[in-house]
Parts: C-alpha cells; sequence; structure tokens
C-alpha cells in the first residue's frame, strides 16, 4: 500500500506513519472522495433528469437519502475490498483467477455462524463483551478459512502449476461446487437446514440502531455496519503492516514478482504460496463473518454475488495490486449503492440495472485505463 | 499409478452395486412409480427438497388402497437443478419409465412450461404444486394441472388487502423470478386500480445484505412494502429493513408461509401479513398431522409448498387407484391423466381442490394471514385474518356467460 | 521428484495391460473395421435389449449409453482408412444412435443436448482455444439467437405480437443465419470497446456482458415488451417437420418391430437431431478451415505472443474481433435451435454457470482442438444429464426394492476406501517417521501392524455385519443432491490427472509438457 | 535519398527520458548499426520505429511516408520489419508456420474466401507455404520446417527470426542484437547471414548489436547512443577513434548497470 524501503533506525512515529496512519489516510481520501463524487452526482442527477427541474421533492429525498446511502457503501465497499484482497493476493503470486475465493468468503460467514450458534448454545452469548465476541467469531473464522484456502491450494492447485492458466481455472471452479454442496451436506446432516441464522436477533446491542443526525436528518445506522467499517480498517491496516512492513510478506513480494528468481534467492515459493493463500482465505473468512454478522443469515449459496462483485472490484482497481483492490472494492461499494439509491426515481430504468450500470461503469474505466485504476501500466518487456 | 487405482476404485464400487442387486428378490408385485421435479441442488435446494419430501410422505402413506390392489408404489425423485435443459431431459427420461403414471412438480414456472410440453405430447399427468404462473395451465393442455393459486388472483388479494389496510403509499418489490415478479406485477396493477399510490416498483436478486434497497424506500417511506418473494429471502429483508427504521406495513404471497421466515426475521418479522392458498393449521387440522409426521420423519419443519406437494401427490395416487379400478390393470396414462383432470372436492391439507376444464383449482381459497409470534414453533397459530373465495379464471369466465 | 519420476513408468505398464490389447486391435487396419461394427452393433443391442422395469437399469443404462455416443471418437482414433472412419461415423451418427432414439425418447434428447452443447463448446473453442481470449460470458450470445427466433414465434403478448411482427414456422431456417448475423454483430459490438483489454480484465467484462444480457432479458418487460420478463416467452414455434422423417420412422417401425410410443415427438426430435448434425458439420468444418489458414494461424500467434503478433504484422483487434465475431455467430445459430426445440425461452437458460460449464467442456476435453471440443460436450453433459442423475436413480431403486448390500461387499468396500485412506496416511506417516529416525524397519512394521488390524476388521465385519440396507440411506444424503458435488470433484480430478483435457490435441500436449517441465525446473529451488 | 528518416525523435517515460532528439537517416541498401552502452535507448528507439511506442516529439518518416500513428501491424505492411532481443518466436507452433504468420501482411486475409476455400485460397496457401520454405532455406534451416520452435537450438531460433521477419517481404529489416547469446563461429555465420539478406534479397538491415567484431565487420555506417542520445555517427572508422565513445562505453561498462535496457 505504500511504498517501502526497510529503513534502518526506524523510529516510532515513523512506524506508525507508515503503518497506520498513512494507510488509514489513504482511507479515508479514498471514502471522502467517492462520497463528494457521489453527492455531486447524486444532486447533479437530481437537478437534472425527472420533470420538474429542478425537482425540490426529489432533491429533499436525496438529502434524506445520502447519509445512509454513504455508509451503506462504505461498508459494502469495505465487504467487497476484504474479499477482493484475496482474489488480488493470489493473483499476484500465482496469475490466475482463484474462484473459489468466493467459496472461501462463504466458509468463513459458515464457521462465524458455528462459533456464534456455539457461544449462543451454550447460554454465555449475552455475558460476553460486545467487542470480544466479535474478536473471537472473526478470528476462530479467519483461521479456519486460512487454513481451508491453504488445503485447497495444496490438492486443487499445486500439482496443476505449470499447466496452462485455464486449467487451474477450471479446477477452482469445481472446487466451488465441491464447497457449496459439502457444506450444504454438512450443515444439512448436522443441522437439519442450510439457512443458517446468526443469532444476532438474540442480542440487544447488536440490533439497536444508532441514530446519527446530519443536520437535520437522522438516519439510523445499524450497527453492524459500524463493525465492518472499524473491523475493516483495522485488519487493512494489519494487513499492510504485513505485506509491507515484514519479511514475509516482502517473501511474498518476491514470490509475486518473479517465482524463478526468488527460488534461486532461497524463499521457499511454496510456502509463500501457501501462506499467500492463508492470508488471502482469512480475509476472506473475516469479510465473511463480519458479513453474516451484518445481514443475520447465511447459506452455502452466499458467496456467489458478493465473489463475483469482489472480482469485480479486484480488476476495477488493477487486479494483483493491493491499494487497488481497497479502492476498487470502495468504489465498486459506492456505486451500488448510488444507483441503488438513485435509480428508484427513474420508473423506466430502477434498481434492477444497478449491475448493468455497475458494469458500464467498470467497461468505461477498464476502456480508459486497460489495467484497472491503480494497475501499473504493463508495458511488456519487447 | 494414481490414475489406476482411482479407476480400480470406481470399477470396485460400481461393480459392488451391480452385484448388491443380486441380493434382490425377484419382484412379484406390478409397479407403478410417482415422480418428482423439483431443485434439490443449488441455492433452491431447500423448498426443493421439502417439495419432494412432502411428495415421498404422501407415497408413503397414501398407496395403502394400491397395495390392496396388488400393486407396489415406488416414489422417483428428481433434481431439476431449477434449470429448463436439466428439466426437459429428466421429463423425456421419465416420460420413457411406463411404469411412472404421474408426476409432481415442478418448483420453477420456467422449468415447469417447457417440461409440461414433453408430459403432455406422452400424456403423462403433471400436478404442480407450486406453480403459479398463468401461462402454466393457460396452454390448454389436458395434462396440467395445478393445486396452487394464480399470480393473477394472489396478486390482487393482496393489494385488496393492503387497500383495507388504509394504506394509502405501497413500495414493490420482487425476486426478478417468474413467480415472485409474476405476483407483484399483478399485485401493482390491482393497487394502481385501487387507487393506492405505487412509489417504487423493483426487482433485486439480493438474498444477503439489502441495505442499498431499503435506503430509498426509507427515504419514500411507504405506508405499506410488498414484496413479492420467498421468505428466504424476505424475512432476511425485513429483519434489515426493520433495523434500518422502516415502521410501516409488510406484506407478501405465500412465499412467506414458512416457520423459517419467522427464524429468519426474528422479531421484525411479527405482525407481517402474507396471502396463501394454503390454509392454515387452524382451520385444517390435517395440516397439523401434516407437519407433526413431516418432522417426525425428516427432522425438520416443512418449508412453503411440501404441503401442496402432499396434496398433488395425493390426488395422483387417488386418480391412480381409480382408474386402476376401473382398467382392472395398470391403466394407462392417458386414463390417469383424465381422472386426475375429474377430481372434484377433494379434501387436502390445504384445501379442497376442484380442477377446472384448464387444470386449475375451480374455487381458489385465498387467505389473509398475520404472523404472531417471532417463534419458529408458533408458525402453525398464525392470525387467520381473512378469507377469500375466488374463483379460477375460466370457472369466472363460465359463470359470466351463464 | 523420486517419486515423479518413477510414476510413468508404472502408470505405463499398468494402463498399458488394460489398453493394449484394444489399441492393438485399432491399429490393426485390417481387424480394426470389424472390430468396431460388432462394438457398435453389439452396444446398441445391449441398450436395445434393456428394461426400464429392470431395476438396474439406470446402471446399465450409464454404463451403456456413453460408449455408443463416443464411438465416433474411438472410430476416429483407429488406424484405418479416412474412407472407413467416414463410413463408421456416419454408422454411428445417422443409424445407431436414431435407432436407440427411436426405442427410447430420452436418449433422443441427451443427444440432442449433447449436439448442442457440442456446437456452444465447438464456438468457445475458437474464441478462447484457438485465440486465446478467456470469455466467460459466452452464453450471451446464445441468449441473443434464442430470443431472437422466440420473439418473433411466441404467442404471448409482446411487443412483436401486438404488432403483428410474428413470423410462421417456415422461417425457422431463415432465422438460424440471422441468429448468425444478429450474434456476430453482437459479438462485434463488445468486442470492439474491450478487445484491448489483455486476459483477464477481458474475463471480467465478458462475464459482465453475459448477466447483463441476462438482466436485460429479465427486465425489457416494460415500458415496452419485449422479452417477457422473468415469465418467459413460451409457446415458440417448431419448425414444420418434412414428411420424408415419419416415413423413416414408420418405415423402422415396420422393419425392426420397435414399439414407437409417440411418433410426433420422435419426428420432431429426429429434425432436430438433424438440423443439429448439419450445424455442427458447418461449424466443424469452418473451424477447421479457420484454424488451417492465415487467420487460424494469427490467432494462434496472438494466443503464443500478442506482441509479437503484432509486430508481425497481424493486426490485433481486427483478428480478435472475427474470433469473437466467429464464436459468437455458433452460439447464435444454436441459439435459435435451442429455442425452437425447448419451445419456450426464459433467462433462467442463460446464467453464468452456463457459460462456466461451456468453458469447462472445451478445457475438460482438450483446449484448442476441435475433437478436444465435441468429446469435452459429450462427457460433460453425458456425466450432467445421464450418468450422475441416474446414479442417484440408481440408488433410489435400491431404496425402493428394499435392496441390501451384502456384508462381505460393505466390508470390501470399507477395506477398498479405508485401506486407501490409510495407505495414504501411513506413507506420509512413513515418511516422516523415516526423516524423523532414520529408522525405516520400524516404521515398516507400524505398517504390517496397521493393515493386519485392518484385515482383522473387515473378516470381524464380514461375520458379523448385518450388510447395509439402502432404505436406511438418509434422506438428507438423497444422491440427487449432490450430483453437482460430484461434477465438482470430478472436474478437479480431471484437471489434476488430465491437465491437457481428455482429448488433447498433440502439438497441445506437447507445449503442455514443456510448459511443465519449465516450471517444475524453475520450483526446484524452492524445495518442492 | 534516405530509405528512413528519423528526425528529432523523443520518448519519456515519466521522468525518464529513453530517447531524447535523436535524429538519424538509413541509406537504402545499407548495413547500419546502432550501438551503445546498456540502457542506452537502443531498444526503445526501435520500438518507436516499429509503432509500439508512439513517440513524444519528432518524425519518422520510411520511404517517403510518415509513419508516427501507425500501429505496428501497419509499420510491418509499410515495409520494415524487426526481430526481439529476447527472442520472441511462437514456441509452440512450428517453425514453418512462423515463417507463415510473419506473410500476415501480405496475404489477402478474408473470412468468406477463408470459409469457402474459394477464389484463388488454396494457391495463396501454397505460395506462401513455398516462400516459407524458400525462407528457411535462405537462413539455413532446410528441412527443419517442421520442428515446434521450442525444441529448436538458441542459434537455429535466431534464424526463425530472421526468416520470419523476411517472410513479409520488407525494405528494412530492424535486428535487435540478432548475435546475443552465440560463439565466435556462430556470429561469424550470422554476419554472412546479415550480409546474404542484403546482398541477395536488397533488404535494407539495422542492428543493435553488442558484440563489436559483428558492428564493425558488418556495417557501414554506425549509430551511438548513450543516455538516450546521438552521441557519434560514422563510418566504423570513424566511430573507433572517437573519444567520446570510448569513454562512454569504458566509463559506463565499470560502473555495470547490468538489468535489460529498452523498457526502463
Amino acid at each position: 500500500m505504500v511504498s517501502t524501503r526497510a529503513t534502518t533506525d526506524r523510529t516510532i512515529t515513523e512506524w506508525l506513519y507508515r503503518y497506520v496512519l498513512f494507510p488509514i489516510g489513504q482511507m479515508l481520501v479514498f471514502i471522502v472522495g467517492a462520497g463528494v463524487v457521489v453527492m455531486v452526482l447524486a444532486y447533479l442527477l437530481a437537478f437534472l433528469f425527472p420533470e420538474p427541474r429542478p425537482n425540490i421533492v426529489l432533491v429533499d429525498q436525496i438529502n434524506r437519502q445520502l447519509p445512509g446511502m454513504l455508509i451503506a457503501g462504505v461498508s459494502l465497499g469495505f465487504v467487497y475490498a476484504m474479499i477482493a484482497l484475496g482474489y488480488t493476493l493470489v493473483y499476484g503470486v500465482l496469475k490466475f483467477i482463484n474462484f473459489a475465493h468466493s467459496e472461501i468468503f462463504m466458509f468463513g460467514s459458515v464457521i462465524g455462524y458455528e462459533v456464534m450458534r456455539r457461544i449462543s448454545d451454550a447460554g454465555a452469548i449475552q455475558s460476553w463483551s460486545p467487542p470480544l465476541l466479535i474478536i473471537v467469531v472473526v478470528s476462530v473464522s479467519m483461521v479456519c478459512a486460512g487454513l481451508l484456502a491453504v488445503l485447497i491450494e495444496r490438492v486443487a492447485y499445486r500439482p496443476l502449476r505449470g499447466a496452462p492458466r485455464l486449467v487451474p481455472l477450471i479446477s477452482a471452479i469445481g472446487v466451488s461446487l465441491l464447497l457449496t454442496d459439502a457444506v450444504r451436506a454438512i450443515e444439512a446432516i448436522t443441522r437439519n437446514e442450510f439457512n443458517l441464522t446468526y443469532p444476532t436477533n438474540d442480542l440487544a446491542w447488536l440490533k439497536t440502531p444508532l441514530p446519527l443526525a446530519f443536520g437535520e436528518t437522522t438516519v439510523n445506522v445499524r450497527i453492524t455496519s459500524i463493525i465492518i467499517i472499524i473491523g475493516a480498517v483495522l485488519m487493512l491496516v494489519a494487513m499492510n503492516y504485513f505485506v509491507n512492513g515484514t519479511k514475509l510478506g516482502r517473501g511474498i513480494r518476491a514470490v509475486s514478482q518473479d517465482m524463478t528468481t526468488a527460488s534461486l534467492m532461497g524463499i521457499n515459493v511454496n510456502f509463500m504460496i501457501s501462506l499467500t493463500f492463508f492470508v488471502g482465505g482469512s480475509f476472506g473468512g473475516a469479510a465473511g463473518s463480519l458479513f453474516g454478522m451484518n445481514v443475520g443469515t447465511v447459506t452455502p449459496y452466499v458467496g456467489f454475488t458478493p465473489g463475483i462483485k469482489a472480482f469485480t472490484a479486484a480488476v476495477l482497481g488493477g487486479i494483483g495490486n493491493v491499494t487497488g483492490a481497497l479502492l476498487g472494492g470502495l468504489a465498486l461499494g459506492m456505486i451500488e449503492s448510488f444507483l441503488n439509491g438513485i435509480l428508484v426515481y427513474f420508473p423506466a430504468l430502477g434498481q434492477r440495472y444497478t449491475d448493468i450500470f455497475s458494469f458500464s461503469v467498470l467497461i468505461l474505466i477498464l476502456i480508459f485505463r486497460p489495467s484497472g485504476l491503480l494497475g501499473e501500466r504493463v508495458d511488456e518487456k519487447v | 499409478m494414481r490414475n489406476k487405482r482411482f479407476a480400480v476404485l470406481v470399477l470396485v464400487v460400481v461393480l459392488a452395486l451391480a452385484l448388491s442387486a443380486t441380493f434382490v428378490g425377484a419382484q412379484d408385485a406390478k409397479v407403478i412409480k410417482i415422480a418428482s421435479q423439483t431443485p434439490l441442488s443449488g441455492p433452491q435446494s431447500a423448498l426443493g427438497s421439502s417439495m419432494s419430501n412432502g411428495v415421498a410422505l404422501a407415497v408413503e402413506q397414501l398407496s395403502g388402497p394400491l397395495t390392496e390392489l396388488g400393486y407396489k408404489v415406488e416414489y422417483v425423485p428428481f433434481d431439476d437443478q431449477a434449470t429448463p435443459d436439466v428439466g426437459v431431459a429428466n421429463a423425456q427420461n421419465l416420460v420413457n419409465d411406463p411404469a411412472i403414471l404421474a408426476v409432481v412438480g415442478h418448483l420453477n414456472s420456467g422449468v415447469a412450461i417447457p417440461s409440461s410440453e414433453v408430459y403432455n405430447a406422452n400424456n403423462l399427468v403433471m400436478i404442480s404444486p407450486a406453480n403459479t404462473n398463468p401461462r402454466v395451465t393457460g396452454r390448454g393442455f389436458t395434462t396440467v394441472n395445478r393445486v396452487c393459486g394464480r399470480d393473477d388472483l394472489q396478486g390482487p388479494t393482496g393489494a385488496r388487502f393492503v387497500n383495507e389496510l388504509g394504506a394509502k403509499s405501497v413500495y414493490v418489490l420482487h425476486d426478478t423470478t417468474s413467480y415472485g415478479q409474476g405476483v407483484a406485477e399483478f399485485f401493482q396493477k390491482e393497487a394502481e386500480n385501487l387507487g393506492i399510490t405505487v412509489l417504487g416498483y423493483e426487482g433485486t436478486t439480493e438474498t444477503a445484505n439489502f441495505e442499498g434497497v431499503i435506503q430509498p424506500i426509507l427515504a419514500l417511506a411507504p405506508e405499506a412494502i410488498y414484496f413479492g418473494g420467498i421468505y428466504s429471502q424476505t424475512g432476511i429483508f425485513i429483519n434489515q429493513a426493520r433495523a434500518a427504521g422502516y415502521t410501516g406495513y409488510f406484506v407478501g404471497p405465500d412465499g412467506f408461509d414458512s416457520s423459517e421466515f419467522a427464524q429468519l426475521a426474528g422479531e421484525a418479522g411479527v405482525n407481517t401479513y402474507y396471502t396463501s392458498v394454503a390454509g392454515p393449521a387452524t382451520i385444517y387440522p390435517d395440516a397439523a398431522k401434516f407437519i407433526e409426521d413431516y418432522k417426525a420423519k425428516f427432522g425438520e419443519d416443512p418449508q412453503p409448498f411440501a404441503a401442496q406437494s402432499y396434496d398433488s401427490a395425493a390426488i395422483a395416487l387417488n386418480a391412480i387407484y381409480t382408474a386402476a379400478v376401473l382398467a382392472g390393470d395398470v391403466p394407462s396414462r392417458a386414463a390417469v391423466a383424465s381422472v386426475v383432470r375429474a377430481t372434484k372436492g377433494y379434501k387436502g391439507l390445504t384445501g379442497t381442490v376442484t380442477f377446472d376444464a384448464y387444470g386449475d383449482n375451480e374455487v381458489g381459497l385465498y387467505y389473509v394471514l398475520q404472523v404472531g409470534s417471532a417463534d419458529p414453533a408458533a408458525w402453525g397459530s398464525n392470525t387467520l385474518l381473512k378469507t377469500l373465495e375466488i374463483p379460477s379464471p375460466y370457472k369466472a369466465l363460465l359463470d359470466s356467460g351463464s | 521428484m523420486t517419486t515423479a519420476q518413477s510414476t510413468p513408468t508404472i502408470k505405463i505398464s499398468l494402463m498399458g495391460r488394460i489398453m493394449a490389447p484394444i489399441r492393438a486391435v485399432l491399429d490393426n487396419p485390417v481387424l480394426a473395421v470389424p472390430a468396431l461394427i460388432v462394438y457398435m452393433i453389439a452396444v446398441t443391442l445391449i441398450l436395445l435389449g434393456l428394461n426400464r422395469s429392470d431395476p438396474l437399469f439406470p446402471l446399465k443404462s450409464s454404463l451403456a449409453f456413453p460408449p455408443l455416443v463416443l464411438s465416433p471418437f474411438i472410430v476416429l482414433s483407429a488406424k484405418i482408412d479416412w474412407r472407413f472412419k467416414g463410413l463408421l461415423v456416419l454408422a454411428a451418427l445417422f443409424i445407431f444412435l436414431p435407432l436407440i432414439g427411436m426405442y427410447d425418447s430420452s436418449y433422443f434428447e441427451l443427444v440432442i443436448q449433447i449436439c448442442i452443447f457440442s456446437g456452444l463448446a465447438l464456438g468457445l473453442n475458437i474464441v478462447v482455444g484457438f485465440a486465446g481470449l478467456l470469455d466467460l460470458g459466452y452464453v450471451a450470445f446464445f441468449a441473443v439467437g434464442a430470443y431472437l427466433w422466440a420473439m418473433f414465434t411466441s404467442p404471448v403478448d409482446t411487443y412483436f405480437k401486438v404488432n403483428n411482427m410474428l413470423v410462421s414456422a417456415n422461417y425457422f431456417y431463415l432465422f438460424i443465419f440471422l441468429g448468425v448475423a444478429v450474434a456476430a454483430t453482437g459479438g462485434i459490438l463488445l468486442g470492439l470497446p474491450v478487445l484491448r483489454l489483455r486476459g483477464d480484465y477481458l474475463a471480467i467484462v465478458t462475464l459482465g456482458f453475459g448477466e447483463v444480457i441476462r438482466v436485460l432479458a429479465v427486465n425489457f418487460n416494460s415500458p415496452t415488451n419485449f422479452t417477457n420478463g422473468s415469465q418467459g416467452l413460451d409457446g415458440v414455434l417448431r419448425p414444420t417437420v418434412p414428411p420424408f422423417i415419419p416415413d423413416i420412422i414408420m418405415r423402422v417401425d415396420q422393419t425392426l418391430g420397435i414399439p414407437i410410443s409417440n411418433a410426433n415427438t420422435l419426428a420432431q426430435q429426429m429434425l432436430f437431431y438433424l438440423v443439429a448434425i448439419v450445424i455442427i458439420a458447418c461449424i466443424i468444418v469452418i473451424a477447421r478451415r479457420l484454424d488451417d489458414s492465415p487467420i487460424g494461424r494469427a490467432w494462434t500467434a496472438i494466443r503464443e505472443d500478442e506482441v509479437a503478433a503484432i509486430a508481425m504484422g497481424v493486426p490485433l483487434v481486427r483478428m480478435k474481433l472475427m474470433a469473437f465475431a466467429m464464436g459468437a455467430s455458433f452460439a447464435g445459430a444454436i441459439g435459435v435451435l435451442y429455442a425452437a426445440k425447448q419451445s419456450f425461452v426464459s433467462p433462467e437458460s442463460f446464467s453464468l454457470n452456463q457459460s462456466i460449464g461451456i468453458l469447462a467442456m472445451v478445457i475438460v476435453g482438450g483446449i484448442g482442438g476441435i475433437r478436444g471440443a465435441l468429446f469435452g460436450a459429450c462427457v460433460v453433459t453425458l456425466l450432467n444429464l445421464q450418468v450422475l442423475k441416474n446414479l442417484s436413480l440408481q440408488i433410489n431403486n435400491f431404496k425402493n426394492i428394499d435392496a441390501v448390500m451384502p456384508p462381505w461387499l460393505v466390508a470390501v468396500i470399507l477395506a477398498v476406501v479405508g485401506g486407501w485412506i490409510l495407505w495414504k496416511l501411513l506413507k506420509a506417516l512413513w515418511s516422516f517417521a523415516n526423516r524423523w529416525f532414520g529408522n525405516a524397519k520400524q516404521a515398516e512394521q507400524v505398517r504390517v501392524v496397521v493393515w493386519g488390524v485392518l484385515v482383522a476388521a473387515i473378516a470381524l465385519l464380514t461375520l458379523q455385519g448385518s450388510g447395509f440396507r439402502f432404505d436406511d440411506w438418509p434422506a438428507q444424503l438423497e444422491p440427487a443432491k449432490y450430483e453437482r458435488l460430484v461434477f465438482g470433484i470430478l472436474l478437479i480430478m480431471m484437471m489434476i490427472f488430465r491437465p491437457s483435457g481428455l482429448l488433447p490435441e498433440p502439438r497441445r500436449k506437447m507445449e503442455m509438457t514443456a510448459a511443465k517441465a519449465e516450471a517444475e525446473d524453475g520450483a526446484i529451488g524452492g524445495g518442492g | 535519398m534516405a530509405l528512413l528518416d528519423v528526425r528529432n525523435v523523443t520518448k519519456r517515460f515519466g521522468g525518464l527520458t529513453a530517447v531524447s532528439d535523436v535524429t538519424m537517416s538509413v541509406a537504402e541498401g545499407s548495413i547500419s548499426a546502432i550501438i551503445g552502452p546498456n540502457g542506452a535507448g537502443k531498444t526503445t528507439f526501435f520500438n518507436l520505429l516499429t509503432g509500439i511506442y508512439v513517440p513524444d516529439v519528432g518524425s519518422i518518416n520510411f520511404g517517403g511516408r510518415s509513419l508516427i500513428g501507425l500501429r505496428p501491424d501497419q509499420v510491418n505492411a509499410a515495409g520494415m520489419s524487426r526481430t526481439f532481443q529476447n527472442i520472441r518466436l511462437f514456441p509452440g507452433m512450428t517453425v514453418v508456420e512462423n515463417v507463415m504468420v510473419g506473410m500476415h501482411s501480405r496475404l489477402n486475409v478474408s473470412l468468406v474466401r477463408t470459409i469457402t476455400r474459394l477464389g484463388g485460397f488454396n494457391k495463396q496457401e501454397k505460395r506462401v507455404r513455398e516462400r516459407a520454405s524458400d525462407l528457411l532455406n535462405f537462413v539455413g534451416l532446410s528441412g527443419q520446417g517442421d520442428e515446434i520452435c521450442r525444441n529448436l537450438p538458441y542459434g537455429a531460433q535466431r534464424r526463425v527470426e530472421i526468416a520470419r521477419a523476411m517472410a513479409s517481404d520488407p525494405k528494412l529489416i530492424l535486428l535487435d542484437e540478432p548475435t546475443a547469446g552465440m560463439n565466435p563461429n556462430e556470429s561469424k555465420d550470422a554476419m554472412e547471414l546479415f550480409r546474404k539478406v542484403r546482398d541477395e534479397r536488397g533488404v535494407t538491415v539495422v542492428l543493435i548489436e553488442h558484440d563489436m567484431k559483428v558492428v564493425m565487420g558488418i556495417s557501414e555506417h554506425i549509430t551511438v547512443l548513450n543516455f538516450g542520445q546521438t552521441i557519434a555517427e560514422g563510418t566504423p572508422k570513424e566511430i573507433q577513434s572517437n573519444e567520446k565513445v570510448v569513454e562512454a562505453y569504458l566509463g559506463r561498462h565499470a560502473a555495470g548497470s547490468s538489468r535489460a535496457e529498452g523498457e526502463a
């Protein structure tokens, strides 16, 4: 996320700046930037389109809607960003689209459910302090999803290394089919159903909306949105430190630059690849459990849509680029939230066209920036 | 080497399966089969397998008369994967098994319509527990019947109810499936006729995070929301909508009718309204017993359309019995189909069924219910607010003509 | 590395033992022809002899039908004169398969679906296999073709119906060409802006395009109704059956005495089958001619090295557009056929999964090869619509007839599966123990003990066990629910064991091995 | 009149000026060389000529026609062909197919003709094949046409690349370090081949080369680049005695910037 150079005389303030303040600042800039663009566009549309012009009622509605739209966009964006990281990390190292990553996200959300359900069944859920509960749930699902990702790589991708790049893609699709139905089978047998409802309905503190006042309007912000945002920011900062500030992270970057050279330099390539899958997978898992807490119910099929969206986000930001995944995720979340909010007022279109417009934006961006927002222009060695 | 070992493994399994059959005694009884086609895998499999279970239960409980006649009734479930191609391939497969005399299915009208072409060409009767699309029976096939309601009747019922609630504005959502969109469209038309302002009409494929859908609704502040969709989507939706501060009415079609809805929606789902063609347990005591038996056998609650599937299978079994008695032998498919079409006053779990000339229930009973509690176990005691008798379009045409 | 080196020799000897006699016959120019004829007749007779009332029917049918469908591939692999090959393939396509189809129309349905997917796989193979453009939204062009015919013939109240623009069934053949044109135009329109994108960027954009077409199909019912939304268009017209088809069926019926249940449907199916065969034949000819031409060479060049290709005078965008348009046009033609065959078109048929399924066919069969794409389409469709279905039907049958697996069989299966897992575990343990203690003997002893326990367990199970009652099969594990799971496992296995596809083009196979060797060389330092 | 006329061409990548104000002309039928230390911008210069990069400033005229704004394939069609520093054959194709691809811009590539095989398609294919094998003979690879390129030895791959570049019947051929990695004997053979290209086929040759034996032995005109600028120009004799060149070479070589050039 930030340019790195291991400085020998690293002071605490410098460290803080490089690994905490700078990335958070970067995220803030992205969020604020996206927010401003969204607001301007929303008002522009409200002034321009549906008759009469300017449509005062509409402007008023958008006024009331905007804060909620922005928060929804940011929380959605962070979920996309966290999943997109998994795509981007794996792509960076192995140059292939890990189609099974959406199922790792799903797996994380299911594990999160299992943990929370168990705590709840033990009757302990009310007595746990909220942050502890969230940390336990998220970290267990991170570890499990990370391990699953490593296992998948070991079983389904490693034997295919060096094969044409479409071959692991098909293997990944196989893994994806296998995982959904395997999770379904396990849940169906052990719980007799696979609509897994997080026991969040029992948690008053999780269900109470947070009233936020924006001028005259008050918006009820769901506490889970805030949790997602805070959780994601913390983890992204940690991730940034891991990738850019640690030796292991340097190994991953080396492998993604040039596998052969890295191996000649004495880096254990297989280990680094496993590590990449673990990190990417655990982020997917964290996103999954946070997402689960937010939406309340998950199924073995929940991974598909966020998976595709996050993949889009990764491409939008420039696949292989970690900051790009973050930016792409936020941008896509914002775009979607914005379109959902604004298209309602165009009777001939409506929210049904959100995906179409999102993709049009993607195509437009890719036409002008063929390697995504932050993707480096790959000038091939000629 | 691994390749080979795998091959050996497969060979052994296949061989084992083959051999195991040699230990099966010869069959004396003539076999009659009932098939079902529902999505047993994929996201819609919760509904699909529950439907399949309903049929299985009916076959288990109601094949007594046929067994006494000396037939053995078997049940064959097919997985249509909610995909037309697979549905049609299955249909071709099952019409070629002469022992199959009736099909119960499908969940999706999009699969039912092309598949029923195949059934109809082979005189195989289909009884649908869930296809509410008017076009399913609207094509004049003699073999296609349904025990469930029609979009063009259920949607307007919902609209009239919303009107009675006194809501002046409504926001219509649907799940973009043939079922949800169908119901929502007819709802919208009727609502506009009744002078209710339709503030928005949206389709969403979202199944988990409705944040983006909810925001504009909050801004528009409709007095009621109508969501044409299935509980697995709508339960989550209302949960999130209430959490975000929506306070108006929430109304939907029979896709809501599942105890899972209570679980998914939690407290947010209380006082939600839904229309249904399935009579509530309170007035159909058999339904309570069905739920009990179903739970005992499958260890879970029946989902929407499970009871209808049970009824469909029951009608099929009755018809086969009647036709078998008439023929004195295994009846022909055509005979079964015509007996099914002639069904009159069959008292099922969910209501009384009399098929009209198009295979619709002549007089559809539509109920409006209110969710009473967030406890899934208390789903059976949802309050019945209204019962409406609506004739099928064909019946209505006859009535108006005479 | 040591195991990797020893593996091939063993593989050859073991596989060889099974394949050698078959290969020998196929390689023998004198023996092969009669042997193949006997083979095809035998399989056909077996299929004709199957009876639906047999509880083992699903198993037998899925063991016997694929060998017949795949027989053309066996013929093609034989070393015989091309004229004989042609005759034998024609015999399989026009005598044996239709015969079985007449006997049991579900086989006809299968064959037609195989044809449809073959067409799609061939088209996608041009885009992905020839030109190396990863297209994840291929099904969009299929949808364009299907909706084209459906909109102009469905009696549903759409724009076309309301404005009296419906056409009669006779226009079907014209519309196949129209489908080609419209889909190709669509391909060019999409291609123009996006073909500058490289590899995976193109993948996401095409994926998006596929979804866009589906969403449009869902939503183009208002304000003007074109597609009837998610309700779909039903009552799509089918082409009129020319009288010679019923004639043939009648004649076959009279001479061979095959009981025909529904002559009308059969004639219709026969017509679709013939049309599909003609379309596929055209596609094959076109694809081959393209492959063996400056265009095909340019595509290969682009696939292998875009920069070098453009520097050598290959106009990238033009050639890519050509590939895109060619692939799309085939999908368009097949789409028209599909709409007519199903007589119903709805957005559900054009999901992303469909696109991925077609891609899987191309890659499973062997990317870049025409024969590979066909083979992949056959194998995947058979797996999906027949073999896996029949597997679950079979188990259901066992349930229905109260079959009991004898105890010794349960024991053997458990032993084989358990033994395999144990073997794996032990091997890992053994190598670990070896490294840890440097003592091979002890590890060997452990292995013997474990095997002894296993054998004892099997013996005990056999003596004591009551066998497995299929009726006890839990409802949650209904096999029909897990067809996709099995499909997923098979996909992974195929990719791991045959990464170059089941029927790789000889040239690509070489590329594969070379690339793999290079990759392995590179990974040695990584301590693999 | 000069066949190739380059005036004041400049190309920047971000802050780095890879090629700065280079002016150069190549006479028809000549063999000229561009030399310079690593990173001097030689390959970038080739990329500018062939349309892979577009110059920020300057004009490139080839045979009296401006090449600015032409795509690489159009440049190739205009009669300028090239080889690559790190061999870029199509590794999975056969040798003869590689050469046939090189002819693309000289062929009538029509979809309809390809599918129908009418309108002289077969005749064209036959001609293409003959010409390809003729070219392979010319570069000394007769009989190896059906080998997969990847399996060829290094030197042979260089020859295939030259044959492929010759296939489009160019007026000018750009060779990017064509003898890199060759032993002295192979270099000698290669030099002969370059001469043959000019003498027998009348193709003007421009080469980038590090091997001074090759450069001095074959070229009639030499341009020296350093840091993207022309520092000297002239006949081999003149260059050998040019102080600036000597300084650039010795000075730079001692510092030894090692990685590849061009792309920077």
